[in-house]
């Protein structure tokens, strides 16, 4: 178990290098080397560390560990093959842990950062109305039946483009520098993150690593069903890229530009979805 | 066999209402249960603001009676999102989702605060409104398929739900509290007290994924 | 577009008014699906004594004996059917002797919706006076606060 | 092909009044205003759970009356505190019969006595009232706090009765009196209650 864990982390922190890489030659920089991030990991880990004297020091600490804790869970969770809803009930939570880090400091930066990753909760609409389109085919939410049923009817993808789709500026909005991205907007400092410093912010990153592996694992396996592990990886970085560029060739939106773009979304979905469920569907 | 929540494996009977642990429940119960907990175990942060036109800046701190008070509303928040997480009846769920929708105003109500407390009015209008939805979404599953139990709607000898009807049911939680409307909610949660802040978030996160579990399986 | 939807939904006072409007969408939606299907074969079906003196409630006949409850799961409440005749001493007096003795939570206690509410949907019970509790606690904190 | 029964025709007239209320809570832009219009705005609710038709239906509308209720309470409450509206110097009713005479005490006692016979949700709300009106009649600076925690342990004791009715059945004769008293006094304090927090504030 323990293996699998820090090969995600690994792999998740070496995908946000590789982000952070595209974008910097979008923008004709240079950029950090692909593992930047593990980098900045591993130094934070040895860099002096207190709690602020405004914090909520429980909160402050424990903060870190239920982030770390919920990620491991979720990816334990993608590993046996678990309910789609079990992992996407810990991808809200996130919202949690980006609210308590931005609340428990007392500092006025995190705490906007925190009220804007309550604001962005509209992300998640659309990933509930794919999940519904999902299901209307699937008959069940388990990853080992999705991953069956696509062995047998091929890809998702193709099934239901518009669900990929939403499940994909779901993951947009997760990526530093999206346009969905207002939690960590630059103009916040770092949003959520500003008052977490040393050995939290370490734990940050093993947070972040563990996120991104966790959800584009989850939308290959959703989306394009089992593969050997060389696929997974190569069509996890494809992605990434995708993503990358997307973020790169995108301005951020206001919070609530953002929270309007996603909910016309959804509201597109929901009669995507309805059309399916009124049409019946095909097998 | 509930059908997207995967196979229960224990049974809490009270009478009619019978409370089920699949493992889509329990996690959801779990995640609650421990956030409760966390949120009971730790004390507020003091807010520190920034005064204008000057190097000074105030940090607010929180009153004991106050501290009381909005920790008793977050345990009992906690309390009722538990109970909405692993309830098989659609009315006792609607019953939990407004007892979270009005701990949730108590929450943020203590806040001496006006533009808090401004929000948590509009907010607890909205909440009030989305009792009807609820309810009569509730009333119409009885009233079309003869039962309220989840546990019998899965099974899928019932008659279906009509779509109207389950729009209805996830309108009223999105009414307690989830995007688009949480526009105001985030004003409330300019409050000060993280931890208990944070209860209104997490209840509202909870409650919405458990409504699309229930949409999904009757 | 999208710039003006936005400055509306980023002011609290609005939120309101745009929950009202979805309820409205959604209960249209409703009418215009409507015909539904009424299921017959309902739970607790409500049949009324005339004769008896606790009319309109009685449905359960003499007070402390077990009446028929078609209730979800029988095997759950093996003493559902006795509460729907609970009087006082002296509100059974009043119903042995006169004929306007009606039995139910809001005129005397006792009646199926006692049975109801106490015994095989006990825990919504439990929940409705929580909600109450919960309210009154914050009426009454911010009222006393004041002083 | 569905029919139109007696039941979809109901519906249709409650969703139209609903469809209503909703639009003009969409309209509203005074604050107080939206609070009453919402309380209307529950009447179709109450109408859709109605339709049922079953037992099971008027067991269903208390807890839909009661949140209402409740959540009406509080925000009451919240919108006083939000318009800073605490000035109400009202004490008590000043009327020198009512100040001076005994009936008002023998009165109060009659009611709760004759609430504690009937018992229940009912003789809480009579004994109740009794206690309000001795209250309001002699402009008591009673004991907030002691009230408040009688309410709680009657609440208590109320719960503790359900869960004898769920747990243990075959003690249900002993649960129907503990949840018939525990009713009676919780109706009795929360009556009293409400009706001595107006115009106490300063």
């Amino acid at each position: 178990m323990i293996p699998e864990i820090l090969a995600a982390l690994f792999f998740g922190l070496l995908l946000l290098g590789l982000h952070r890489k595209v974008v910097a030659r979008i923008q004709k920089r240079p950029g950090p080397p692909v593992w930047q991030e593990f980098l900045h990991a591993a130094k934070f880990f040895w860099k002096q560390t207190w709690v602020p004297k405004t914090a909520s020091s429980l909160m402050f600490v424990g903060i870190v560990l239920v982030g770390i804790g919920i990620w491991v869970a979720a990816l334990l969770v993608v590993i046996a093959g678990g309910n789609i809803l079990i992992i996407f009930g810990i991808y809200m939570l996130q919202k949690i842990v980006e609210h308590g880090f931005g609340l428990s400091s007392g500092s006025p930066y995190g705490k906007f950062g925190g009220v804007r990753s309550v604001i962005s909760a509209a992300s998640e609409i659309p990933l509930f109305v794919s999940v519904a389109a999902i299901a209307l085919f699937t008959h069940s939410l388990a990853l080992q039946d999705i991953v069956a049923y696509q062995a047998v009817h091929g890809p998702l993808l193709l099934i239901v483009p518009p669900a990929a789709f939403a499940m994909f500026l779901v993951l947009l909005s997760k990526m530093p520098g999206g346009p969905f991205s207002v939690v960590e907007g630059k103009e916040l400092v770092s949003g959520y993150k500003t008052e977490h410093f040393g050995f939290f912010r370490a734990g940050l990153y093993v947070c972040d690593g563990l996120k991104t592996t966790v959800l584009l694992w989850t939308f290959v396996l959703v989306f394009i069903g089992g593969l050997p592990t060389a696929g997974f990886i190569i069509v996890m970085v494809i992605l990434m890229i995708i993503l990358s560029f997307t973020c790169a060739l995108t301005p951020m939106l206001t919070p609530f530009d953002s929270v309007t773009l996603q909910t016309l979304v959804t509201g597109a979905m929901l009669v995507y979805v309805g059309c399916i469920a009124a049409m019946g569907v095909p097998g | 066999m509930i059908a997207v929540g995967g196979e229960p494996f224990y049974y809490l009977e009270f009478g009619d209402i019978v409370l089920y642990f699949s493992p889509v429940t329990t996690t959801l119960f779990v995640l609650a249960l421990l956030f409760t907990l966390f949120v009971l175990a730790s004390r507020p942060e003091r807010q520190v603001d920034i005064a204008f036109g000057s190097d000074a800046y105030l940090a607010k701190v929180i009153t004991p009676g106050e501290l009381h008070f909005r920790k008793f509303m977050a345990t009992a928040c906690g309390l009722a999102s538990m109970g909405a997480m692993v309830t098989g009846d659609v009315f006792d769920f609607t019953l939990f989702a407004s007892l979270v929708g009005i701990t949730n105003i108590g929450i943020v109500a203590a806040v001496k605060n006006r533009h808090v407390q401004n929000a948590a009015y509009q907010y607890g209008l909205v909440s009030l409104s989305a009792t009807v939805p609820l309810f009569s979404g509730a009333a119409m599953v009885a009233a079309t398929t003869g039962t309220l139990s989840l546990i019998e709607l899965a099974k899928g000898t019932y008659p279906a739900v009509p779509l109207a009807v389950k729009s209805f049911l996830v309108l009223g939680i999105i009414g307690e509290g989830m995007a688009p409307f949480y526009a105001a909610k985030a004003e409330m949660f300019r409050a000060p007290g993280a931890p208990y802040v944070i209860m209104c978030s997490l209840s509202s996160l909870l409650i919405f994924l458990r409504v699309v579990e229930i949409a999904m399986t009757m | 577009m999208i710039r003006r939807i936005s400055n509306v939904i980023s002011h609290f006072d609005h939120i309101l008014p745009l929950f009202a409007a979805a309820c409205a969408i959604i209960a249209a939606i409703a009418i215009i699906s409507l015909p539904f299907t009424y299921v017959p074969d309902q739970l607790y079906p409500k049949t009324i004594n005339r004769a008896s003196n606790l009319d309109p409630y009685d449905r359960g006949g003499p007070p402390f004996t077990q009446a028929v409850i078609h209730s979800q799961y029988p095997g759950n409440s093996p003493s559902a059917g006795y509460v729907t005749t609970y009087l006082t001493p002296f509100s059974r007096f009043l119903a042995d002797s006169t004929a306007h003795l009606g039995t139910t939570i809001v005129a005397h206690p006792g009646g199926i919706l006692d049975e109801i509410l106490y015994n095989t949907r006990g825990l919504d019970t439990v929940v409705e006076p929580t909600i109450l509790f919960i309210a009154f606690a914050i009426a009454s904190y911010l009222f006393r606060r004041e002083e | 092909m569905v029919v139109w029964q007696e039941y979809s025709i109901g519906l249709l007239v409650v969703l139209v009044t609903a469809i209503i209320g909703f639009y003009v809570l969409s309209r509203e832009k005074d604050d107080l205003h939206r609070l009453l219009l919402i309380d209307l705005v529950e009447i179709p609710s109450l109408g859709i759970i109605a339709l049922l038709g079953t037992d099971l239906a008027e067991a269903l509308v208390l807890p839909g009356l009661v949140v209402g209720i409740a959540e009406l309470l509080a925000l009451g409450q919240l919108y006083l505190t939000k318009e800073g509206l605490q000035d109400r110097p009202v004490r008590g009713l000043h009327i020198e019969v009512i100040d001076t005479s005994p009936a008002p005490v023998i009165i109060s006692i009659l009611l709760v006595i004759y609430g504690i016979i009937l018992s229940g949700f009912t003789g809480g709300g009579i004994a109740g009232l009794g206690i309000v009106f001795l209250f309001m009649s002699r402009g008591f600076k009673e004991n907030f706090s002691l009230i408040e925690a009688a309410a709680g342990i009657s609440w208590a004791v109320w719960i503790l009765a359900f869960f004898v009715f769920m747990f243990a059945p075959q003690y249900w004769y002993f649960a129907v009196m503990a949840a018939g008293i525990g009713i009676l006094f919780k109706v009795m304090a929360k009556m009293a209650l409400v009706g001595t927090m107006w115009g106490e504030g300063r």
